[in-house]
Formats: C-alpha cells, structure tokens, sequence
C-alpha cells in the first residue's frame, strides 16, 4: 500500500467513469394507473376476451359470497376473502398459459379457481383439513401460502429453474401491500432481477394489511415505485379494472417469457369486505370509505361496458349468473359432506421413509384408535376412522381474531 | 375487553392486556410495538386500547416485517427504552430469529455489560385453536438453545399478569411465550391486587402429590391437573408442577419434588424430539439418578410439522396419554430385560 | 485443491469438494449456490473449481441474502432440481429460518408428497478456528426440534464424502453441518473407492470399549478418540460412538452401546442448555433406565454466547474435561444422599 | 355483498382517485455522482474543512496499512480493510455532532477513530479480545457489526426512539453494495421512512461483496435508486471525493435532524485491497482494475487539491505524515502488549444475574483453573490469570479463508 511516497508527482487520473446500470426512465411507472375502462381504448376491447372475463368475475364474486357463508356454518375455519379484488385474481388466471405457475398468497384461492382448480380443492387448508389439497406439480399452483412474501424466492427459483432446463414457462406471484414489507420480498425482487428470471410479481394493494393501513406501511409515492431499485420494470393499474389488469399482466408475461425479465405490478384495488370472518373492520375503517370503493365494483364495470357496447343483455346476465348459483350450489353441496382423514396420515409424508421415532409413535396413536374403537364398539357406535373424523369437527371452531 | 377496575375475574387475555396497562403507566419507557397492535388492539386483542389510552408513539402499528420490528426494538432500547414487542403468532417470529439470536440475546454479552436488552418478545404459541398451518407452532426450543434469553410462559390468569410485569421490568430479554389456547381461560383476578410473582426463574408446585411428578407449563398446565385429578380415581397422587420459566429454570423445586416422589412425567406440547422434554428429563437423570424408580417420561407432541385443525386433538397430548403415561411409570417394578425400548407405547 | 484423481489422502475440505464434484457430475439435476461459491470457490474453498467445470449455472454466485438463496432453492426443488445451498457461516444461516422451518422442513408434508423438498443445506458451524463473533456458532439444536428435517455432521474424512453425497441423494432436506476445525484435518482417502456410508440415520463406533460409552459427533469427536486413548492409562476402555447423524438419531446403536457398560457421557461443543445432549441424555435415560450404573452426564459448551477467540479454548469440551466426567461415573458406587446435584464439577 | 341487483340500475363510479403518497422526482438520484474535487464548485470549498479532512486521510490510510500490517504479526486475527475508502469513513465521522450515533458495520473501523475512538478500542473484536472494546452509551459508536445490514434496524430504532424523545440525535448507518441485498436493509429503510426516523444510511458502493462483483449482486441503475422504493431521497456520491461525501451526507444529517427525514446515500468507491488478510482477491478481479481505481486515491486526491490552491506545503504534508507516523507507532506498540482477559468472564454479562446453571459452570472453569495454576506452580510457572493469557495467544490464529 502506498501512502503518497512523491506528494508533488501524482496525477490522480479522472474517476473511473460511472454509468446507470441500466436506463431507469422506462422502469419507472406511469404518473396515472393504467385503465381501460371508460377510456377510449376500450371500444377495442376484444368482445371474447370481456366476456370471458365478465362469467370469471361474477362467478368469482359468487364464490366469494358462498366461502363466507360456509365460514358462518362452521365448514370452513377461516376465510380471508377476495371480494372487491375480483379483477386481480380472474386476471392473474387468465394472464397465465397452462403451463405456467401460479403463486397466490392465502388471500388467493380465487385466483386458483379461476385457472381451473376445483374450489373445494383450493378451500382444504381453510375448511381445517390437510394444508394443500391439490397437486401443485399437475395443477401447476403452488400451494397457498400463508407466511407473508416467502412464496416469492420460491416463483424465482422455480422460474429460475424452468429457464435453465429451456422451457418457455413464466412464473405468477402474487403478495399484498403488506407483505411488500417482508424482507423475503426485497430479496425475491433482487434475485429475480439479477437472474432475469421469468417472474411476474402482481402486487394486490388492497389498502389495508388486516388494520394497517397504507400510510403505516409505506412512504413509497407507489410499491410500483421499488422496481427501479432492482432494476426492474414497476406498472401501475386500476386493480379493479379487469380488462386492464388483464393486459398489463399478459404483457408482463411475454416480456418474462421471451427473456426480458421480472416485472412488478401494483394493482390498486380495495378489500372491501373485512380482513376475514374474524376480523373486526369497524375498528379501523369508515363505512363511507368502504362505500366508495364498492361504487367502483370490478364486476360491475365490465358488466356495464359489456351492455353499452350491446354485447350482454338480460339473459345473458342471468345465464352467467345462473352458472355462478351452480358453482355455489356444488361448492356448497360437497363442504357440506364431512371430509374422511385418517389419522394415522399424520406420520405419512414427514419424510419418504418413516423414522424409527415416528414408527414407534405410529403405534401409539394406532393402538389408541384401537382400544377408542373397542370402547367405542362396546357403547355401540361406528368405526375409528370415523371417530377420528368426528371429533376432528371441533377442531375447525372459528379461532377468535386469528390470521 | 380492557379490564375494569376492580374486576374479580378475568381471561387470561385481559390479564395480560392489565399488564401491559400498569407498566406502560408506570414507566413511560415502555413501548409497545407490532402488527395490528394500534387501533385494532392485535388480532388477540391483548393491546386493546393502549393505543388510545398512550398515543400512537408509544403502542404502534408497525410495517409488516418481524426483523424489522426486533430490529427497530434493539435499536430502541439502546437509547434507554423498554421495548415490548408483539409477534403475531408462533411462526411469524422466525423471521426475526437473526436479530433475536446475534443481537437480543448477546447484546449485553458483546458489549461488557453497556448495552443490556430490557426487550420482551410476546409471542402467542402452541395449537388447539383450530388455527390453520403456520398458526401453531411450539417453538420454546429454538428459544431455550439460545443463552442470553430468558423464556418464560403463564399457565394460569394470574400468572399471566405477573410474568408479564416481571418480564418487562427485567433488564435481559424475554421470550413470553403466550398459550393461545388459555387465552380466554377465565379466573378470579384482581389487578388492584396481583397475586405476586417471585420474579422469573421460579417454577409453583401446582398440586401436591406423593405418588408421581407431572412437569408442565403453559397450554399443558391444565391437562395435566385434570390428569391429575383422573389420576385419584386409580389411587395416584400426582404432583404437578408449573415451570413457568424455561430459562432460567428452576432446577431446585423440580429435583426436591422427584426425589421426594421417585417418578416423573414430562408433559408438552412441543414436538418430543429436541424440545425441552428432553433437556429437563437430562437434568434429573443427572441431579436425581438414584431416587428415580422409573424412567422419566415424557408425553408430549408428536415429531411432526404441526397438522391440520381437523386431526389436531390426535396430536395435542391429553389427559389419556398423559395417564397412559403414569401408568407406565413401573409401579410394581414389572421391569424385564428387553421390555425397555420396545417401542410400542412410549411416549416420545 | 480439488482433489487430484487416485488420491490417497485428503482433508475434509478436499473430501467435500469431491463429493460435489461427483454428485454434480452424476446427476445434471444438481446445482450449487450461495455466496462466494462461484470464482472463489466459498471462503473454505469447498466449491472450489467447481463453476469452471459446471458453469455458472450449475455453481452460482447468489445476491447476499440468505432467506432469498434458500427460498430460491425451495422453488428450484419444486420445478425437480436437487439444490445444494452454502451458508457461509453458522451465524448466518439464521436470516433463513423461516424458509428452513415453515417451508423446506413441512413442504413434503404440507402438500401430501407431492412437493418433496431434495434440498442440502451446507452450513460450517462450530468453533475452535480463531473466528470473530458470530463466526462460532453450533446451531444444530434449531434444526433438531424441526420435524420434516434431517441432520447430519461428518467426523472423519471419508464420511464427510460419504455423507454429503448420501445428503444430495436424499429425496428429503438435509441440514448437513461442516465442523470448521475439521476443515484441515487429512485422513486417508481414496475418492475412486469412497468408504462406504450406510446411508443417513446410522451412527457407528468408532472405538470399542467395555467400561463406558462416549458419544458424541463432528468436532468433538477427535477429542473423545484422544480422551479414550488418554484414560487407558486410568484403566478405562471407553467406547466411543460417533452419531454422524442426529437426525434420524441412530437409537439402538447408542442403547446397544450403554447397556452393555452401564455408563455414558455425550459430549458436543454446543451449549448444553437445550442442546442435543439433553436429548441424547433423555432417551438414554428411558431407554436403558435398568442398565445405567451412573447417570449419564454431558460434557459441553458452557451456556454463554460463543466467546471471543482468545478464551475459547476454555469454553470447547477438551481432553480434560472428558476424563473429569469420566471418573465421575461413579466407578465405586460412591454415591450418597446429597452428592447429586452440588453444582461444582458439573458437566452442563 | 351485493351480487348485481340490478343490472340496469347501477352507475359505477369514477374510480377513486389516486395519486403517489409523494412526488417521486426528487427522490431521485442525479445522473452523475456528485462531485467537487476538480469542479469549480470546489474553489469555493473552506479550506479549514479541505485540511481537517487531509489530515484524517493520511492517518486513516496509515490506520488501515498498520493494521493489515498486524494481521501478519498475529497481533490481529482478522481486519477487513478500508484503503480506498477512506473518504468515506473520514466523511462520515466528520459529518456527525457529537450528540449523534454512529452504526459501523465490521468494515468501518477507521469511521470509528476517526471520531475520536481509541484505534485500540476499536480493534479489540478483530484482535480476538472481547467483542466490543469500547462503551457504545459513551462513544455513540454502536458495536461493529458482521451479521450483514442487520444495524441497520437499529439505528432506525435508536433515531426513532430519541425523536420520541425529543432529542435532536441522528443516527448515521454504513452499509456495503452486498449487505444491501439482505432483508433487513429493506425493512429498516422502510421503518425509517414510514416513521421519518432521523437516519442516514451511507452505502459504500465498493464493487465487491467478498469475491461477488457488482452485476451479481443488483441490475438497478444504481443504490440510490432504491431510495424513491421507500420514498426517500437517494443521492450518489463519488465515494472517493471526500469533499462531496461530507457535504453529501451533512446535508442528510441537517435534513434528519430538522425533521426531514432519513436519506440513502450511495457513495461509489473501491476496496483496493483483498476483502480481509485471509482473502485472495487474486481469484476474482484484475490487477489493471485496481490500479484504475489506485489512480483515483481519495488521500492523493485532497492533497493535490490543497496543493493547488497553496493551503499544502511540503512541511504541512510533512507534518500530517509525522502525526499519521506516531499514530501508528502508538498503535503497534500498544497491540503488541499482551491483553489481559479473565476467563472467569465468560460467566459475566450473560445475564444481569448469573443463572444457577452458570454458577454451577462458573464453579466448574474456576476449579480447572486452579489446579491448572497448582500443577504449572508446581512446574515453576506463572498464575491462573496468566496461564489464561498465554493460552489464548493460540487462539488467534488466522482464519484461513474465514470471513
Ligand atoms: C410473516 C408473517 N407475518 C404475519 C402474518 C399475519 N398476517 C396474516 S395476513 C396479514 C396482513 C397481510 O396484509 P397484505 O399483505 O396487505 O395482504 P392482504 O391481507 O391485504 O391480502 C398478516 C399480518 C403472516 N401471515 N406472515
Ligand atoms: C448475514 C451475513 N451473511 C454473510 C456474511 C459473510 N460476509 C462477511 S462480509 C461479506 C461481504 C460483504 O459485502 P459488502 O456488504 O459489499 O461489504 P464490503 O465487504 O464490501 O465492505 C460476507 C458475505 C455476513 N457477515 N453476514
Ligand atoms: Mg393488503
Ligand atoms: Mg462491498
């Protein structure tokens, strides 16, 4: 190391010469969230594609309606709804090819609904049966993830992964303007970045996280904001304008598919029912707050677009609607049925091999169900796997105020 | 929900909202901050009002981000603050786990004594509430293996609101482990006049017994008093005994009960294997060898990822099984060679 | 440093390294990342050669963010690739324990199979190399009280090879943990005809012996082979088990071992307090109550933050204190009422 | 929830209106680093300051080169060096009152003396005596830290907490380009946004993370831009100009202090050596990029400064060297006094009061170390204390490749 040995014979050159790693301006988002709806654009709107969107809609709001009654008839323990959010999910489903992931947050079931997944399938970790009740692998929708943002490496990895073995798939994560808070959503943005992995990250900013509210959360001018700081485009929609959200996703979409990299999307949206059956909104929120944004209703508006461009009338609301009833009425008809668990799966699929400590606790639990049998058996009634079914209905109690 | 005044009941809930009252008037260094804690008075509701009665600077809604919270609360208590810190529930404090281990716990360590950490962690715990996955765990053991923590949990009303006060007022950190299951557990409780606490680190014999020792805390306190009540009908006079503190750990009423009783039972609702079943029946195989007429054993939950509500009952440990176990404490020294280690019925 | 073909001898750094080298040239669905894996070869060089040879893709230099390497390996695993994560340190494998523990651990049984989670978690950990703080920590009791994890820790040359490729072929998550002071440690070593390892969950014996059984793992097992040799000259024969993996712990092993000499002493470098031992100590106890002569005692880390390098030669289990447990196995049956428990010359 | 009544009855209304929670512009960094040295604006610069600083350079370049030269006498385990950064520690301390707190992460050593904290106390964790040599409370030098960005958190707190108060105390935290990757940076510039904390985050840009460059560890254009994410200002700085940090960042530190709010501030510098003694940089960088970046020396560059507008004579640089000179001397003779540590302290300061475990293993140590002292008094030698002593030399020995 030197310690300037000829004080008069340096020339300190000029700095090494500095550049923007990349151009920040096409990074940064619009001054206006993006919308479709009542602007010009949309007397292009593609009629099919309105449609499509409007039956996801209106069935999407009827499933909504539907879990949170179930939550009020003890079927489900918990349900954190996406009424109001109704545009986001149906967008997230119908941006995605079939062969592409799905990420949803605990609060996305609908979005998984919307891509096809049977609804009593996406509801099992929420009616208190097993965690995830779907293959993710076939269905391609990871499971619903409740420890906020850590879904979000998973979407890079596995987008990561799909690039690296060559094939064209783009992976859809999907985290709240709460969880934009977690510092596993500040590292999936970076690796995503830096990886250029194929990753669509959809912000649903819905105001709230359970009662706090933006102004607690975030000094950002938008979350749509932080893109440029990885280096990344950030877009900034009408959350409940499905057309719109629609378009920016499956343009975010291309872009990660064909290589260009992530993309954050702030979709502005409004949780308009309370944060789930537990919670308690009138402690944080006004009705007049919450009026207003149901005024700007995600189904409604294309429901009006559809009709003032004459491509929907009467029956063809009432054909929809009478579809989404169906969706209700089956979805109803089979949480009604108690599920059958069995027990003894409580010691299947720790690991591929059971451990001789979980062998041995295997048998414990099997000749407790045994001997409850016999007893069981003795007073005259049914068998132990439906003993352990029986008592397990307790265990879905509405918890007070949890999640 | 906030307690009123000269309340003679209250759940455990409110005892603890009490708690949180009284030292943050006593002492205005205390801070509480979290998720939801403000005007929604956490999902729990056990900062209900605070905001209210203390201002939102000093009962504070924060961002979601559990490092950040611990973090911000290092910092605070730095500058002289007595930070109280709400973690949402069990596995959403793990985030925080770095800032826990490298900082809270060895702050005063690392700097000579300069820097103590008077920082409590609430943190609800354990199942039994129908919680869906993430929402139940057990994790006293990742806490216990971390020295320069102190881990305490209430099993009663009273002393939920007594360990609270202690913990806040100690100047080393506390994990407070709150059992959501006794959270709306009711009691008589009179705040204007507190059961005293004797500090942290002192374990209450909760019955007194001859015939066996049942060692709990937290959300397996009352199982294994009812146990113990079942128990008189098979002619077994149980003791039981309440560690409310994991750490520092009150080795001396534990060993005098074993000894005096010459059999244990561990009972938790943490997993069996690593949790701190394993550590208490090591320390009295080593302090109380030659008084023991059994192996000390434990029931406990099983070594799986905490499961869904519907099969939860068939993993919480529950009077039967802690029973089961007090029956295999070998009463009649019916031990054989080759009848240890079978396997079948043991309790880990 | 990679190890050269027909080697016969190498340290357990070069062992590691080859074991990557192979596994990655074996199977094209695994990838090595972390920090400073790539042109560095990581700080230990444990990677070292290995980018050049597979590619960055294959070998990759990650952001510096732990939560975000493991999450990432997480979602790799979901998509079929066998990723192998390097944390740098012990201390800092910590910002990713909520990764590790709600999805890494459970996510195999969160979705009923269909999620396995084939992920090596390599984390050097243990003292005992001059390291700063947060450079020292032995961590595994965190990882022992997650279901859903494996845990395992080499002790010689040929297992660190052995297992870490058992690791990587594992369709189940393994935390495999590198005992730093064992880095430079050289061994005979043939990478054409690696020692055969049965596999994860199995310990073995490393000495025999018939007076006392010393168990133990990773950094403190050359201790108890030196201790062993040393107390042959007090007439001991000890036996001493290396676990190699503690979870699944190998349990008939250990209990064949201790009811057949009646006495035992775990000795680890982690605080004894919640450690492993503790665990050790307790399933011994329950398992071969009627064969113990003595209690069986634990040789560890004192319960304090990981000290600073010039004192931590008196914080790690040596030589000496192995011994000292060792005569206090009660040999003559000295015991009397009231010896048990004095606190001077404990082992925790 | 009302599933559409009435279709044809209602009148979505406009969207709710939207605007970013802040005017995103001026938290946008410059397009180039700032600079003064070889501007105009530096003619102009106070050249009691230009002199206060030269001073600090040339004894911190003389700080870093005795101590690496340390680390190869085994006088210190480890030091990670910051020559080529010395702008920005000198700028840093200098741009603090006393009042204020600084938050150095393991690498800021010399932001710590230059604050005026004894070089000895400093190095107490890197020698590998206790971990911290000094009295935070006193210095307001919080403790070095190595766990990456997590002081971060901290003195967000700590500025939170004396704002409360109403103190007018800032806290100023260093952080490198890689630690910037980590959660916690995320969550502690949020924090400190959303509560207008009173911090200065100085991010020192020095290319590397250990072995890992730049364009693996971020695509955003640069650091600062980050700062509009949380909404608050980024400004770059050239990190080698020690005139524009110190400007930089005392304008943070009024803003902070007025109530303004907390300010990243990224200053684009080098690590001119390996990342610690036990590093071979070898391995991942070139020599000419070294040597580009030597030429732009942040000590030669104030002394030619001085030079040129005559405030720097030879016998003034003379007389900076000699104080630099003594600096040093003091600083080795002191280093190689043998430190004195008590073992019987491992016990202290784990807790407030000892635990019954801990007396019981403080019992076991102070035994040990009497029959050690018996056995080496019976052999002729020194005491317990010393035998402690002595032992510990060998538990300095370098780490290979460690940290
Ligand atoms: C790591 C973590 N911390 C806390 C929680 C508890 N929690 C569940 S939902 C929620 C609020 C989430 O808000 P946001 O991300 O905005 O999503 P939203 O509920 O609005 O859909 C919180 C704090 C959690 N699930 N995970
Ligand atoms: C949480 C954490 N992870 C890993 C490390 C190991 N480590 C020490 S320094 C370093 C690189 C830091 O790079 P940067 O933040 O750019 O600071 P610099 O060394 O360049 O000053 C790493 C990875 C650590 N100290 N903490
Ligand atoms: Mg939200
Ligand atoms: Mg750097």
């Amino acid at each position: 190391m030197t310690v300037l040995e000829q004080p008069g014979s340096f020339r300190p050159s000029s700095p090494p010469p500095w550049q923007p790693r990349t151009d920040p301006a096409p990074l940064l988002p619009d001054a206006e969230p993006y919308r479709l709806l009542g602007t010009e654009a949309a007397d292009e709107l593609d009629p099919a594609l309105l449609r499509r969107l409007y039956g996801q809609l209106v069935r999407g709001r009827r499933y909504n309606a539907q879990a949170t009654a179930l939550t009020r008839q003890g079927r489900l323990a918990v349900y954190p709804s996406s009424a109001g959010q109704e545009a986001c999910q149906v967008a997230a489903a119908l941006a995605l090819e079939d062969r592409d992931w799905l990420f949803p947050s605990y609060r996305d079931t609908l979005a998984a609904v919307a891509r096809g997944l049977d609804p009593v399938q996406a509801l099992t970790l929420l009616r208190g049966d097993w965690h995830t009740g779907y293959d993710p692998r076939e269905t391609r929708v990871a499971p619903l993830c409740t420890p906020l943002a850590t879904q979000l490496p998973h979407a890079v990895g596995l987008a990561h992964a799909a690039r690296l073995k060559g094939d064209e798939v783009v992976a859809l994560a999907m985290v709240g303007d709460g969880g934009s808070s977690e510092g596993d959503f500040h590292e999936a943005l970076n690796f995503a970045a830096v990886w250029r992995a194929p990753v669509v990250f959809l912000l649903q900013n819905n105001g709230f996280a359970i009662s706090v509210p933006l102004s607690k959360q975030t000094a950002a001018p938008s979350f749509a904001h932080k893109a440029v700081g990885y280096g990344m485009p950030g877009r900034l929609v009408d959350g409940n304008d499905a057309p719109a959200v629609h378009r920016v996703l499956t343009e975010a979409v291309r872009r990660a598919r064909t290589g260009g990299g992530p993309t954050l999307v702030e979709a502005i949206t409004y949780r308009v029912e309370a944060h789930t059956n537990a919670d308690d909104d009138k402690r944080y929120r006004s009705d007049a707050e919450v009026a207003a944004w149901r005024a700007h209703d995600p189904v409604a508006l294309v429901e009006r677009e559809l009709t003032r461009r004459g491509l929907l009338d009467e029956d063809g609301i009432a054909a929809e609607r009478q579809a989404a009833e169906e969706l209700a009425a089956d979805l109803r008809e089979r949480m009604n049925r108690e599920p059958l668990l069995d027990p003894m799966d409580l010691f299947t699929h720790v690991y591929a091999e059971q451990t001789s400590q979980l062998r041995a606790q295997a048998a414990q639990l099997r000749a407790e169900l045994a001997a409850a049998e016999e007893a069981a058996a003795g007073a005259g009634a049914g068998t132990a796997a439906e003993h352990g079914v029986a008592g397990a209905g307790a265990g879905t109690a509405a918890e007070e105020g949890a999640r | 929900m906030t307690a009123a005044v000269g309340q003679q009941s209250a759940t455990m809930a409110q005892a603890l909202n009490r708690a949180l009252r009284d030292a943050m008037a006593e002492d205005p260094a205390v801070h509480v901050l979290g998720e939801d804690v403000g005007a929604l008075g956490g999902v729990f509701r056990i900062t209900d009002g605070l905001a209210k009665e203390f201002g939102e600077d000093r009962c504070t809604d924060t961002p979601l981000a559990e490092a950040g919270i611990l973090g911000s609360a290092v910092g605070m208590a730095m500058y002289g603050l007595r930070p109280v810190v709400e973690m949402q529930f069990d596995a959403f404090a793990y985030p925080a786990l770095e800032q826990l281990v490298s900082h809270v716990a060895k702050m005063r360590n690392r700097t000579r004594g300069a820097l103590p950490m008077p920082v409590t962690v609430r943190v609800p715990y354990g199942g039994g509430i129908g919680g869906v996955e993430h929402h139940s765990d057990s994790s006293e053991a990742l806490y216990l293996a971390t020295p320069g923590l102190q881990v305490v949990t209430p099993g009663t009303v009273a002393d939920a609101y007594g360990l609270l006060r202690a913990a806040i007022a100690s100047d080393d950190p506390v994990i407070f482990l709150e059992p959501k299951r006794l959270y709306w557990s009711k009691a008589a409780f009179s705040p204007e006049q507190p059961e005293p606490v004797p500090g942290i680190g002192t374990a209450v014999v909760r019955r007194p017994g001859s015939s066996a020792t049942l060692i709990t805390y937290g959300p397996s306190l009352p199982v294994c008093l009812e146990a113990a009540e079942a128990a008189t009908a098979e002619g077994w006079d149980l003791e039981v005994i309440d560690l409310r503190s994991l750490m520092p750990l009150d080795e001396e009423t534990v060993c005098a009960s074993v000894r005096r009783t010459g059999r244990a039972v561990i009972v938790h609702e943490a997993s069996g294997f690593g949790g701190p079943g394993g550590e208490l029946a090591a320390r009295i195989g080593e302090r109380c060898f030659h008084y023991l007429q059994a192996p000390v054993l434990r029931v406990t939950g099983f070594d799986i990822p905490y499961p869904p509500p519907m099969l939860e009952k068939h993993h919480l440990p529950g009077v039967d099984r802690v029973l089961d176990a007090v029956a295999r404490l070998q009463w009649e020294s019916e031990w054989t060679e080759g009848s240890e280690g079978s396997g079948r019925g043991w309790p880990w």
